[in-house]
């Protein structure tokens, strides 16, 4: 029997609760593992679907409706047929149960319903091309379970009956768990895998501590110079990869509370003198171990999405976005910033001061010491900025609030780049997460992105996102600096078929919130002893 | 001296003891000399500071660092004191010599029973069958005057008298050739002063124990003492017998210690004012 | 019995103001604690999901002086409510479920502490000035003067990273279902190694030099002398009537020090990572857990009163001065 | 005889602990200028109680006080106290816990002067603690600048004496001020004492357990026993013709010179618990002789 | 008095900080992890900043917080010992409650909850929290002693001279409250020093300090001891220890000097050989 040993999250103890929707504090092996996407969208190949409870998906002629074909014959691992049924029950459920909502998909359908017992159709209330991809986010639950469930969000499903391929709870204690084959998996002939066993593992270093002694397979975490640390310890089977994912940027604050910053900041000169100013190279190698994959692109879209970036728009500003300090200088000179009091800093032409702080959240070292370098970088232009590390929550409510004048803020990826530009800088975000902290209002952006959505013809898609790029290379309301690591380490000493640069079939980390762990997993067969 | 007498039982011959202080040796006891007949008690006068207890203290081997005895010898019933070692010594305490401090308070331990405290004493030396001790202890209690059915009480259920005869009592519970008295009633009011000096005073009698007897207080040694030494500055000045150490004495400090006790009744010599400074 | 229960009313004063402090806390700090508690959930919750969540734990929008009265209800009924970290556990079953692992090393550690740190204390004052003392004494104190965070890092990387002798982590093999087998047992026995050695490591400084001062000053008392002159044997003066008498005001600052020693515990077991009160306190502290912070405060209290107890207790076993009717 | 300086009316003093303790009952006696009352009794017989009741660190839970007359039992306002403390001064047993080991001589005599006579200058000041230092024989020059533990016991006591003069009371409470210094240099404090009463007019309270100093230094003698005076009147009186049966006790148990141990009174001795047993009891106080009280009490049974 | 020498050395070194660093505390003047070498005494750190300046620098923190806590501790611990044990009475059975229920709820923790709650919490902070958890052992040792002085005649003396509480206390009981105030004081330095090291290390303080407790937290954080980077855990361990111990031998002889039975004498070897010592130890 083949055991694969994963870490997918910290935690200090393990706590029973295989509730699917349940945000705070859900074993992060619920999703993908107990309960089976429809689709899973590959993120890494421009999201091409990989369809596993359902077969097939299509949108309606005038975009209003979509509708998905459901695989047939698939099983609960009770042995209860799955149908459209289930999949309905759970949108109704969460129509009912706000809380169980937490991608607000009601905001944007109308009505489930199920023609057939193979077909469900979603009916929107606006066009929006997007929405599959949520929609597949959503767990899709048992309805002859659930549906005697008295109080979902509180439920804590001890024995969880899934569609997945490891719902079987073979043992449970805080300090480890093992999930192992479902009896009914209706993809049983890939499975190759028999049991899932999760460690409890409470910090980073112990986590390095338990891998370098080989005792886990499938991990995702920064451990600081990894050669030396982790790989050294057996160069024969470990290894990692970290392709390229979300962005990391300098995020400035456009409604800063600081009238003297905020002008500043809301001056184009400024930031790109900033942008300018900081060498990514020097920040992704020593801050990030050379891990990370460096941002030069004006638009921030980063390497992960190299098949959509808009190649204009980084011919006329990809200048901004490469280290050239003298350029920065001489821009800001020319811009009107002088050291007017010889201090060594630069104010605004109107002689109000400028003096800054970038916000990283505590504990997060290579962010922390990313801003370190880029405070460092601009000091040396001559503009007044610290660095202050406020506790990862104060962190993230200042973002919202608003109540910060630059920080460091990291992008969440998705199929396409619209899901990190939409909620990093459509205004209707502006305010709500910490991902729209610039304050950054364009109505002609918000056209772009929504015109995105409102098609699927690839060509009028590509043409909206080319548009969103010019208008981000052209403002820079951010200053991107890295592709942040997608965090995964493996060891091959029990198992082969893992994802690397070799075989880059999709994202390979093992964190909730990566559906494709689901085919990593498929794909993974023990080694022959 | 010339009368012959059969041999003293303590001989102390020119005793020197000294203290390591950081600034170097202090000589405390200064080349004294004395003897202690069988049955006699002998007293040791002097103001705070002058020797006293380091020679009762040399006499018991009961030194620590940093007093060290630096030259002179102790013959006790005809023992070379100062030669024994280990377990000779550890046998010769309280078998020879037993002590009873100055304070009352403190000279039991309060975390035993007064019997524990005899069983120690009787286990230390021999004697291990229970009865026996129990047998002992009471009968010393007896001794002293105190009910031995209190021999299961702790040390703070007594009063100083009689904490400080419990102690007497235990002094006496090897029949001691010595019993030295550092001072054993200053903690105490007349009274009981009184009371225990006298009861001391008829169990000499009764089981004939010599006893060193320490105090400033000189009236009292007059009364209660066959001789008195007067110590100064570490060395002995002079002794005698009461009588003679009263009506004729003859070192000048004695003389000033006489003069500086106020009589109870009216005086048989006129108090002459003490006028000098005194250091 | 007076004093115990004089101190008794202490106890509960000072339980009382524990629990109004612990109330107060997050009342006190800047920001709005739920709402900081949630936005450390991370994602971005719609209003109506964290509505349903301050429900479930129940966080009450009330004056001061109502949330305060139900909290004390809420602790003098022991009903700490849920843990946001780790729900669905209630905050009892997670202290619960720590408790008995610091326990472990906090007995084992200071017991271990205290018997050879006394021991050597007395033997130091005994011989006083020997070479012994001279090196005992003052090593005691460097011992003192090193952070625990040092010691355990060396000990973790010496023994279990490089040497590998020791486990790494874990209060037990996770493997093993917990029993009364040998398998169990020894298993728990050698994760515990390195962890109580450390803590023990910390702690046997101050004990000795404890020890050694208050048998010092005690060796000067006339009982002592006395015993002496009755010819006792050098162990059992040392023992019965030196050390056992020192004894005292060791006991009381074996008592004081649980306190910290309970604190000192969530370093070793952060880095041990060893599953007791210390690390979940920890745990609980970083992601803002109010109620299960509370109930650590709350819990640690108690376990320090308690502490205080059978050391008044003890106190007045041996001394038979206090054990007035 | 003038009229009483300080007086007490059937004092009486119970402490509240855990346990009651009556410290003093029913005492009654009083101060005059140019005199002294020996204070006489047993450990824990409620001397040291009865000085502090005098000085007013703690209030009598019975009876009065009165100074010049005056009522002064309950405790008054600060200014009020401070007046009284002026008068009423207090010599301490213990010379060296009486002095601060952190302070020179000087501050010990020139603070009370500073409290008592702001009036006077620094100048005035340091010239006053000069006379005072001479009036108890002290060397002004060599002994100001020293510290409590350069100096001798006797030395102390001195320094004591004169601290307590410097705001030249009316009265003078010592309690015990010799019993912890040499014999040698006992008689030599007691000495200064008495110029005090006699060229000042100082009243005073000598306490003591030593009954035979209080005839060298007072005129009058109260027997405490038990919280309660059991015999007053003259010294002479009470030593020589003691009439309650725990005054002869006392006297019996006295060490002195050419006694010897097996007297006849050494019998009294013997019977001591009995005698403190009967001296116990309450009684009325029956005059004697003329100022020689008697507390009534049972007959010795032998 | 080797601890003297120590802890002046210590606070010399922070003092004279930038003169004695040879680079500044952030500057990257080497390659990331570098061993020691002349040209860099103590190695490098990851971020590639001379671990000996980092440490040099750090002192000055360290040393801050622990002379600032030490100064709260013991003011506070003094003020409430003193007034508790002077006054008596309700006030001291209020304040007596007080230390004690400030001894039982356990100190670390505590600071912890503080230190995670006010956030971003700087060496200053971190000073002052630890200063006002800590001062209950000082207060009831002061207290003790307090009251055993206030039984001393010259504390009754001079409240029968009429002096003021205030100048009694001030004048009268605190100069010879002094050893005990500086045991206290130099205990709570080296406890403040040490708590300070731990809050940084579990990240609860402001990682941008420079201390030997961020530093110590770098350390870890980098996986200094996996990746061989020893020095950059050792050199602020050793601080620690050295300035820690100096500490507690200066209090090792304060504590001889308040209490002369703790006097260890050292009789020359000379003298000793001439004299016949007797004694239970031999
Ligand atoms: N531990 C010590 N270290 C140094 N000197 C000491 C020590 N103990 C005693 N002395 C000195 O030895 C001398 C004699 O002391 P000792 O105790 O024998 O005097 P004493 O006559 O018994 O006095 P007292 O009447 O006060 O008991 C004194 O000067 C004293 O200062
Ligand atoms: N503060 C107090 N609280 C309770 N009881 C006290 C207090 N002070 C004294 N006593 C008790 O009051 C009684 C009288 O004490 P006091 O000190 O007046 O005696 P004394 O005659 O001065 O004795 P000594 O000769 O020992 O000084 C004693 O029984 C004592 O225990
Ligand atoms: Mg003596
Ligand atoms: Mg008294």
């Amino acid at each position: 029997e083949s055991n694969l040993t994963i870490v997918a999250s910290l935690s200090t103890g393990w706590v029973r609760n295989f509730n699917p929707f349940n945000e705070t504090t859900r074993l992060h092996s619920v999703r993908d593992f107990v309960y089976e996407p429809l689709i899973i969208f590959n993120s890494m190949h421009d999201g091409t679907p990989s369809y596993r409870l359902a077969t097939d998906y299509n949108y309606s002629g005038n975009l209003l409706k979509l509708s998905f074909h459901l695989r047939e014959g698939v099983e609960w691992s009770d042995g209860q047929p799955f149908s459209a049924k289930d999949v309905v029950f759970t949108f109704e459920m969460l129509k009912r149960q706000k809380a169980l909502d937490t991608q607000n998909i009601w905001d944007r359908i109308s009505a489930v319903d199920a023609p057939d017992a193979n077909t469900v159709v979603f009916t929107l209330k606006r066009v929006n091309t997007n929405i599959a991809f949520e929609i597949v986010r959503v767990p899709i639950v048992p309805e002859h379970i659930w549906s005697k469930v008295a109080d979902p969000v509180s439920f804590t499903n001890d024995t969880p009956v899934g569609s997945g391929p490891m719902t079987e709870v073979r043992r449970f204690t805080s300090q480890i768990y093992q999930q192992c084959r479902n009896p009914h998996y209706w993809d049983a002939q890939d499975l190759k895998v028999d049991c899932l066993s999760f460690p409890q593992v409470g910090t980073n270093e112990q986590l390095l501590t338990a891998a370098a002694a080989g005792a886990i397979d499938w991990f995702g975490a920064f451990l600081p110079d990894i050669e030396r640390t982790y790989i050294a310890a057996d160069p024969a089977h470990f290894r990692y990869w970290f392709p390229p994912g979300g962005t990391v940027a300098l995020n400035i604050n456009f409604d800063s509370p600081d009238p003297g910053n905020r002008a500043a900041f809301r001056n184009l000169n400024f930031r790109r003198a900033v942008s300018m100013a900081i060498d990514r190279r020097a920040i992704v190698d020593i801050a990030g171990y050379g891990y990370p994959t460096v941002n030069e692109y004006a638009s921030g879209i980063g390497r992960t999405y190299q098949n959509w970036v808009d190649q204009e728009a980084e011919k006329e500003f990809g200048q901004y976005a490469r280290f050239d300090k003298d350029a920065a200088r001489a821009l800001l000179a020319e811009s009107g910033f002088r050291d007017k009091d010889g201090r060594g800093f630069v104010s605004n032409p109107d002689g109000t001061p400028i003096s800054f702080t970038i916000l990283a959240p505590n504990g997060w070292t290579d962010w922390v010491n990313t801003t370190e370098l880029v405070a460092e970088s601009l000091n040396q232009i001559g503009i007044n900025a610290r660095v202050s590390t406020p506790e990862p929550a104060a962190w993230a409510q200042k973002l919202i609030s608003g109540s910060y004048d630059t920080a460091i803020n990291g992008y969440l990826t998705g199929e396409t780049p619209y899901r990190s530009f939409d909620m990093g800088f459509h205004s209707r975000f502006s305010g709500k997460t910490r991902f729209a902290a610039t304050r950054f209002v364009d109505p002609e952006l918000d056209q772009a992105l929504d015109a995105f959505i409102s098609t699927i013809d690839p060509a009028a898609q590509r043409q909206a996102m080319n548009k969103v790029q010019m208008i981000l290379a052209a403002n820079m309301p951010y200053v991107p600096l890295y592709s942040n690591p997608i965090w995964y380490e493996y060891d091959t000493k029990r198992f082969k078929g893992w994802f690397n640069s070799d075989n880059p079939v999709a994202r390979p980390d093992v964190f909730d919130g990566t559906p494709e762990r689901l085919l990593h997993l498929l794909a993974l067969e023990p080694v022959k002893p | 001296m010339t009368e012959v007498k059969p041999p003293p039982l303590l001989s102390v011959r020119e005793l020197c003891v000294d203290y390591a202080t950081p600034k170097g040796l202090k000589r405390a006891v200064d080349r004294a000399s004395f003897t202690l007949d069988a049955n006699e008690v002998l007293g040791l006068a002097g103001e705070s500071g002058s020797g006293k207890s380091t020679v009762a203290f040399a006499i018991a081997r009961l030194h620590r660092p940093p007093a060290f005895i630096t030259g002179g010898s102790i013959l006790l019933d005809g023992t070379d004191v100062l030669a024994l070692e280990g377990e000779a010594l550890r046998q010769w305490r309280w078998r020879d010599v037993s002590v009873v401090l100055q304070s009352a308070m403190n000279a039991l331990n309060p975390l035993l029973t007064v019997e524990a405290q005899f069983a120690d004493l009787f286990r230390a030396h021999g004697i291990r069958d229970k009865a026996e001790i129990r047998e002992r202890s009471a009968e010393l209690m007896r001794l002293v005057g105190i009910a031995p059915d209190r021999l299961r009480d702790y040390p703070h259920r007594f009063s100083g008298g009689m904490r400080q005869r419990l102690v007497i009592a235990m002094a006496l519970a090897l029949s001691p050739k010595l019993i030295i008295m550092d001072e054993p009633t200053t903690a105490l009011d007349v009274v009981v002063q009184r009371e225990l000096l006298q009861e001391v005073s008829a169990l000499r009698r009764q089981l004939g124990f010599s006893v060193l007897f320490i105090t400033h207080d000189l009236a009292l040694m007059s009364q209660f003492c066959d001789r008195i030494g007067i110590m100064l500055n570490g060395a002995l000045v002079e002794q005698g017998e009461p009588e003679q150490m009263i009506d004729a004495p003859q070192h000048p400090y004695t003389r000033k210690l006489w003069q500086a006790i106020p009589p109870l009744h009216p005086p048989r010599m006129p108090p002459r004012r003490v006028l000098e400074k005194m250091p | 019995m007076v004093f115990l229960l004089r101190r008794l009313g202490f106890y509960v004063a000072a339980f009382l103001f524990a629990a109004t402090f612990n109330f107060l806390i997050p009342r006190l700090m800047p920001g709005n604690p739920i709402d900081t508690m949630f936005a450390q959930a991370g994602t971005a919750l719609p209003p109506e999901s964290l509505d349903a969540l301050k429900a479930t734990f129940g966080f009450l929008d009330a004056p001061l002086p109502v949330q305060y009265l139900h909290y004390l209800g809420s602790v003098f009924t022991w009903d700490l409510g849920l843990s946001v970290k780790f729900y669905p556990l209630t905050v009892n079953q997670v202290l619960l479920r720590a408790l008995p692992w610091t326990l472990l090393l906090v007995m084992t550690s200071s017991l271990t502490a205290f018997a050879i740190g006394s021991l050597a204390g007395a033997r130091a004052a005994w011989r006083r000035g020997g070479t012994f003392d001279s090196v005992g004494a003052p090593g005691a104190l460097m011992l003192q003067a090193v952070p625990p965070l040092v010691t355990s890092l060396l000990a973790l990387s010496l023994f279990s990273i490089s040497l590998k002798w020791l486990p790494t982590g874990f209060a037990w093999d996770p493997m093993l279902d917990l029993t009364w087998s040998w398998a169990s047992v020894s298993s728990v026995l050698i994760h515990a190694v390195l962890p109580v050695a450390t803590m023990a490591l910390a702690q046997i400084g101050g004990y000795l030099v404890t020890m050694r001062n208050s048998m010092i000053n005690l060796l000067g008392e006339d009982y002592i002398t006395l015993g002496q002159a009755k010819g006792l044997s050098d162990r059992r003066l040392r023992l019965v009537y030196a050390a056992y008498n020192a004894l005292l005001p060791a006991l009381t600052s074996f008592a004081m020090s649980l306190g910290a020693v309970f604190g000192g515990s969530l370093v070793t077991e952060v880095v041990f990572n060893y599953p007791g009160l210390g690390y979940t306190l920890y745990e609980g502290i970083t992601s803002r857990d109010y109620p299960l912070i509370q109930g650590q405060l709350l819990i640690m209290t108690l376990a320090m009163l308690s502490a205080n107890f059978v050391a008044d207790t003890l106190y007045i076993l041996v001394d038979p001065r206090l054990r007035r009717a | 005889m003038s009229a009483p300086i300080l007086e007490t009316r059937k004092l009486g003093m119970i402490y509240r602990g855990h346990r009651e303790v009556a410290a003093l009952s029913d005492v009654s006696f009083t101060l005059e200028r140019g005199r002294a009352l020996a204070l006489v009794g047993e450990s824990g017989s409620g001397k040291s109680t009865c000085a502090k009741l005098l000085t007013r660190m703690v209030a009598a839970t019975d009876g009065q006080i009165l100074f010049d007359g005056r009522d002064v039992t309950r405790p008054g306002d600060r200014r009020e106290v401070l007046a009284y403390r002026c008068q009423v001064q207090m010599v301490f047993q213990d010379p060296f816990a009486a002095l601060n080991p952190a302070h020179d001589v000087r501050h010990h005599l020139t603070r009370p002067l500073a409290l008592h006579k702001p009036e006077l200058g620094r100048a005035e000041r340091e010239d006053r603690a000069d006379e005072l230092a001479l009036a108890v024989g002290l060397d002004p020059v060599e002994t100001l600048g020293k510290y409590p533990h350069e100096l001798s016991g006797g030395q102390r006591q001195r320094v004591n004496l004169a601290r307590a003069m410097a705001v030249e009371p009316a009265v003078l409470i010592a309690d015990e001020p010799t019993s912890m210094l040499d014999v040698s240099i006992r008689l030599n404090v007691l000495d200064m004492l008495k110029p005090l009463k006699r060229e000042r007019g100082v009243a005073m309270l000598y306490i003591t357990h030593d009954i035979a100093t209080a005839r060298y230094v007072a005129e009058d003698t109260a027997v405490l026993f038990g919280g309660r005076i059991v015999e007053m009147g003259p010294t002479d009186a009470i030593i020589d013709a003691p009439h309650h049966p725990y005054t002869r006790l006392l006297l019996a148990a006295v060490p002195e010179v050419g006694r010897s141990f097996a007297a006849e009174d050494a019998s009294l001795v013997r019977h001591a618990d009995r005698i403190r047993e009967i001296s116990r009891e309450p009684g009325p106080l029956n005059e004697v002789a003329p100022g020689h009280f008697v507390r009534d009490c049972a007959d010795l049974p032998f | 008095m080797v601890g003297l020498v120590v802890v002046g050395f210590f606070i010399l070194v922070a003092l004279f900080a930038p003169f004695v660093a040879p680079a500044g505390p952030n500057q990257r003047v080497a390659r990331p992890h570098e061993p020691p070498s002349a040209e860099h005494v103590l190695g490098s750190t990851r971020m590639g900043r001379d671990v000996l300046s980092q440490t040099i620098h750090g002192t000055r923190t360290s040393l801050m917080v622990g002379f600032v806590a030490g100064l709260v501790v013991t003011v506070v611990g003094v003020a409430v010992g003193v007034t508790s044990g002077y006054f008596g009475g309700r006030v001291d059975e209020a304040l007596n409650l007080l230390t004690n229920v400030v001894l039982v709820i356990p100190n670390l923790p505590l600071m912890l909850v503080l230190a995670a709650f006010v956030g971003e919490a700087g060496p200053l902070t971190i000073a002052t929290i630890i200063g006002l958890t800590a001062w209950g052992w000082g207060a009831r040792v002061t207290r003790a002693q307090t009251l055993s002085l206030r039984q001393r005649d010259y504390i009754l003396a001079s409240e029968l001279l009429g002096e003021p509480a205030w100048r009694i206390i001030l004048v009268e009981l605190l100069p010879n409250l002094t050893s005990i105030i500086g045991f206290n004081f130099i205990g709570s330095v080296l406890y403040a020093l040490i708590t300070e090291a731990t809050l940084e290390f579990l990240g609860l303080g402001d990682p941008l300090a420079l201390s030997w407790g961020t530093n110590l937290y770098h350390a870890q954080e980098t996986s200094a001891l996996r990746v061989g980077a020893w020095w950059e855990i050792a050199a602020p361990s050793l601080a620690l220890v050295l300035f820690g111990s100096g500490l507690s031998l200066i209090n090792f002889a304060v504590d001889e000097i308040a209490n002369p039975r703790l006097r260890t004498l050292r009789v020359p070897k000379r003298i000793l050989a001439a004299l016949r010592p007797v004694g239970p130890a031999e």
